[in-house]
């Protein structure tokens, strides 16, 4: 099997999907000849033409609002928005159009073929403006998927889910991770389900939740943890919006404890749906509170990034007092 | 790179386009002749007569329905009054398969299509045969057969979803475009210069229909933009424009069928700005005394757009009183038996309060529609419309 | 005392600030000569002018744009959104710029003499776009405060705190009480503190939570309840950002139950957010679940709105079983 | 209501407005001289050395940085490189009271009105001298004192924010207005429509500088807008407007003294289109090879600002070689003592990681910062920079 990074997967995700169906397309800001500030189009309008995969004008609700109508259409779009951080000004056209289409139509139109892929997420010395992870402004929004893929092999696999899926799907890829992680990719169409959250590692003592990016503080955390003797079972939520309930639900069941984990700020974070249902779902089979271990409640910094960020050590602290409590 | 190859001047010239003004095309006076110079437009006798039949339906439509609205039978209602022109003369010059993307005030359009007063008044009443469910407020239309997208309240979002829209349309190559309707207010969002900023680079298939009707809500087209109208905004695009009378039938329906000539043959998107004048309140729950004088309306009522069509028909001897008295007669009445049937139809059912909001109900969904039938037995006499509904099931 | 409904109220608050301060100024769609469309700016433009308060162009990122840039400059811009359905175009202006001016100059700038007004929350037969409550999409946003009122008497002393607190606010205000509330407003101008939660009436056996609009249902299903021996503590949170955790936490410790209500989907909504950070506090007092009492995820209904809103049966229930558990 | 009194044709005639092509204002040549018919600017010769070191400042300075983040001593930057003109040319033109909001590639505004080296270094390095407290990433420059808007990374945001604050200027009417600074792809947000409108509507003293600098990042202008240039859109909101070479510092200075006029004494907001190229990369990150050839970059390197503004200067006898050895030697030299100076200060303070989000700290932030603290305390070797700041506290 070929070792791909997950820029490399996830151009081979979108030319696997170009090459299966004329009607996908993919544009947005520098997509184009560039390939993306990234290089995850890379190649891609040279390869299907310029009608196919093209730069748009810098206005994100116009690249949202084109794909809406493209995907009422029936084309598949996957539009792409430089970064995380830039997706807000076109907030109105996915929480507002995208997200209530199907429902306020009576199913009469849909944009089910929409995709919208943004880079997210921090350790990258961003700074405030490219650091962001919105994943929970998006997970008030009924009607939305939400995906965020942790390694080379799921973002191939859940992008192509993403884009067949007939809803419309965020796909918030992990930018700390484009080159760092690197893995074998199948050279064929695979498509991970959305909604299912993947058990990655087994535990007994303790359950770990977190996606994308912060997987890998969890598996160094986890690391700590084990040898300390804390059996620790780890849950990659993959699909944020609808989130998996069960899986996790199950598992604390089990375990009797649970830490999520994210970048974004504590207060309004996903952390907080996922511990408000789980508080409710296990009660008595709690044996220490939900611990949340995120972001602070700033905006994000720059130079003070690592004391900002929820890195191993604090997954590793928040397990062990879990286990402490 | 620069694109620009303008010419160079020595010296600081600031311009602001006023010396431009965009002309107004007119072809047909007040009194049903045509004006001197303009050549008479080709509209058979049949389509003429489709065209009439819908304005005149759109305008008995309106005033039953929001007699309706104040007898207290419907909670909303806007009317097209005055805009019939502009509506259904710009649909008319389409073909029947091209997609309509429309504000809220373009009833006009899907009469013109064929959307029978039994599929208005489902919707209106949002009873179990609404398309939409009873999920929206009323006015809210959408029809797949008619290729005429559900209405959206958000403003102007549908404007770059019409340039998406027609852009798939180019791709598939099979020769038919989209037209969106908007007001001057409208026009305003963000979203109204990234639709037309994105049709003309990638040379779209669209057309922008304003309906500069004099007023958002409240607010005159004087306090929403300095510019004389929207139509100068075409230019800052490099756009075709063509400003239009839209009180005039047959103007309206000959620049939009040139214009659809420029998307679909040269896709050339264009914007087409009909000069109007929203006659009635903005909705049933606007009173626009407070901000604008009886006189004004009244210059306006003069300019009718009905009336202008019929004497034009009259002079063609294509219409007469008789057509026109049993036309009315026939309209209203079915009118008030289609109200009357879909007001005693039952509403939607209990689970269309959580279909479609994916293809399929997710399970954390479905969990909390199974607590809120078990709530819903539990208080039957609180849920007097759906108590029945809620019985059976998990 | 005068009597005033809740539009009375803000409009006589607005009236208090423009009168106070020249610097304070109102704008919007339709506030200007016609005074909103529900009238709470109404003779403001008579009395202070045009300058002081207009008419916008339809488009609400400009006007938060606009008014970020004037509250920069050093006055005080009230602005109002229509309907806080139509704030999303907003978004980027509010998150990303409202939020963090302050923060990203080192305070060199900030715009914290912004407020922004808007109409929030359902029962009016208003569908998916005249009826939504979207506290919880800026909960997530450090940097903004968001308060809402519940009666006439709030509604002007914490719009009055919210213009004159040196940070940028949202004040959404529950359009459906605006002429059903009528109480006691004082004249004067009067300021009540944001960031404080109102304990409305104590109670032993269980916390009930919420705030604007909700606040009336809670009271009809505590009297129910009550009536069946269950002494509830009612609590109206009053500022959803930053939040008054401490007067929530001691409350759950006394009573050791909560019931939080939200007109909002349920899912990523601000009650999962209190629950998470409750549970923490208060893991060995609680006991039983945090139950959460919300909207459904769906979009905003019509028709079935009754069916689809937390209303005071479904929140008495929630009391019941809490205190059952 | 209708706004047009325009002329009434009766011919379905579309334009798109390429006939009015907006001239392009110059006054300065290439080689320094002037072009005939060229009318001589009034520019005395403190001020014609104010801009000219400013732009030499600028130039070394993007130099010396961009050298700097190519050894890894930063971790990012942008240079305004072929642009010196454009920016200090008409920040020259204001007073120095009024407000500046920039896009991020406006740094020889900053040089004009005096930011130190220090200053600038200060921000580069985010370390504790810099105003935003190492919070943002370099370039992301602001000052208070000099009425420079400290820059925001999300595109176009700046726009309706600059009519806002002009609108308040208009107010306390002090006879001051705001420029506000962007590039041609940022015009193409929904926020730069916004701020026109308004400003235009409401006759607000602001200048919108457009950068037309070909490129945003890869993107060429001709699949950014298929207009020509960015200009012809201040017809479509009734705005003065005038289009400028870019690299004619003469000709941008003059331009901005007139708009600055109009926008003061007449409340006329102005738009003006600075025609120019991006010399260098986007930024440190970018490498333009992917995108456009190196001949399209020669072409415009003949055109530098800067050695325009010497010839002149020359001619004038206002400038020699002399002063330019030396004016360049003693900026190189103060850029890397400068430089050294600021890597070498100690970043901001630990609790500069929760000030300034609100006014005051919130407790729940408090409590973060709180326990943020104690865990630095368990784990000193894992944070060595912040370690010995978190001793202390709860
Ligand atoms: C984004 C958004 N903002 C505000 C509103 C509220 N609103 C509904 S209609 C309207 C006025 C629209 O005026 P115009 O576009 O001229 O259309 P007209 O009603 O005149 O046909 C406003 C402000 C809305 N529906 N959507
Ligand atoms: C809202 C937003 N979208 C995207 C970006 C990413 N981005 C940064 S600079 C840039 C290009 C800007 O081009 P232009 O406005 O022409 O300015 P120039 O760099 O040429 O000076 C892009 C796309 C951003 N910063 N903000
Ligand atoms: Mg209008
Ligand atoms: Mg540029």
């Amino acid at each position: 099997m070929p070792q791909m990074n997950m820029l490399q997967a996830i151009n081979n995700a979108l030319d696997t999907a170009m090459a299966a169906n004329e009607r996908v397309l993919c544009f947005g800001e520098d997509v184009g000849i560039f390939g993306g500030v990234f290089r995850a189009t890379s190649n891609l309008q040279q390869k299907y033409g310029k009608a196919r995969c093209f730069n748009t004008p810098l206005v994100e609700q116009g690249i949202v609002g084109f794909a809406n109508g493209l995907a009422a259409q029936g084309s598949v779009p996957v539009a792409e928005i430089q970064f995380a951080d830039y997706i807000f000004p076109a907030f109105d056209q996915i929480v507002n159009e995208s997200a209530k289409f199907r429902y306020r139509s009576g199913s009469l139109f849909d944009v089910g073929g929409l995709t919208i892929r943004a880079p997210y997420g921090g350790g990258i010395a961003g700074g405030l403006y490219h650091s962001q992870s919105p994943e929970a402004y998006f997970a008030h929004t009924p009607g939305l998927k939400i995906v965020v893929p942790r390694n080379p092999h799921q973002a191939k696999g859940l992008l192509l889910g993403a884009i067949h899926d007939p809803n419309p799907t965020l796909f918030f890829e992990p930018k700390r991770l484009y080159r760092a992680s690197v893995g074998e990719v199948p050279d064929e169409d695979y498509r991970l389900p959305l909604g299912e959250a993947e058990v990655i590692k087994e535990g007994t003592d303790i359950t770990v939740l977190g996606w994308g990016a912060q997987m890998e503080v969890i598996e160094h955390a986890v690391e700590r943890a084990e040898k300390e003797g804390i059996s620790c079972e780890v849950i990659d939520l993959r699909t944020i919006l609808p989130w998996d309930v069960e899986t996790v639900a199950k598992s604390v069941l089990k375990t009797g404890r649970l830490v999520v984990t994210h970048e974004a700020p504590l207060t309004g974070g996903f952390a907080g749906e996922i511990a408000a249902t789980i508080q409710e779902r296990c009660f008595l089979y709690l044996e220490s509170p939900i611990a949340r271990v995120t972001g602070m409640d700033t905006p994000f910094p720059l130079v003070l990034e690592k004391e900002h960020l929820p890195n191993h050590l604090k997954v590793y602290e928040a397990i062990r007092s879990s286990v402490d409590f | 790179m620069t694109t620009t190859k303008s010419k160079v001047v020595y010296n600081p010239v600031f311009t602001d386009g006023a010396e431009f003004r965009i002309p107004t095309f007119k072809l047909l006076k007040q009194d049903g002749s045509l004006y001197k110079g303009a050549k008479a437009p080709e509209l058979d006798k049949d389509k003429a007569l489709r065209i009439y039949r819908a304005m005149v339906t759109t305008r008995i439509l309106d005033e039953r329905m929001l007699a309706a609205q104040r007898q207290g039978r419907l909670s909303f209602y806007m009317q097209c009054t005055g805009e019939e022109a502009a509506v259904i003369g710009s649909t008319a010059a389409l073909d029947d398969a091209d997609m309509i993307m429309a504000q809220y005030r373009e009833q006009g359009a899907l009469t013109y299509r064929g959307f029978s007063i039994d599929e208005f008044m489902n919707q209106l009443f949002g009873n179990e045969l609404d398309y939409g469910k009873g999920r929206q407020m009323p006015v809210h239309y959408g029809s797949r057969k008619l290729n005429y997208m559900t209405i959206s309240s958000p403003l102007a979002t549908q404007i770059p979803q019409a340039t998406g829209y027609a852009y798939g349309q180019k791709l598939a190559g099979e020769g038919h475009c989209t037209i969106t309707y908007f007001g001057e207010g409208a026009a305003s969002e963000g979203d109204f210069h990234a639709a037309l900023n994105m049709a003309a680079v990638h040379r779209v298939p669209v057309i922008f229909l304003c309906r500069n009707n004099g007023y958002a809500i409240s607010t005159p087209a004087t306090e929403q933009f300095a510019a004389d109208g929207v139509a100068p905004r075409a230019y800052g695009y490099k756009m075709d424009v063509i400003r239009v009378d839209g009180n005039d039938i047959l103007a309206v329906h000959e620049a939009t069928k040139e214009a659809r000539k420029l998307a679909v043959e040269h896709n050339r998107p264009v914007l087409i700005e009909t000069m109007t004048y929203r006659l009635a309140a903005h909705s049933s729950s606007d009173d626009p005394s407070g901000y604008r004088s009886k006189d004004e309306e009244a210059v306006w009522r003069e300019k009718d757009p009905i009336l202008r069509m019929r004497l034009w028909l009259e002079r063609k001897k294509w219409w007469g009183e008789d057509d026109e008295k049993q036309l009315q007669e026939n309209m209203r009445r079915e009118v008030l038996e289609t109200m009357k049937r879909a007001q005693k139809r039952p509403p939607p059912a209990l689970d269309t309060l959580v279909s479609d909001v994916y293809d399929e109900v997710p399970p954390g969904l479905a969990e909390q529609f199974d607590k809120l039938k078990a709530h819903i037995r539990r208080h039957p006499d609180e849920y007097p419309k759906t108590a029945e509904q809620a019985k059976g099931g998990a």
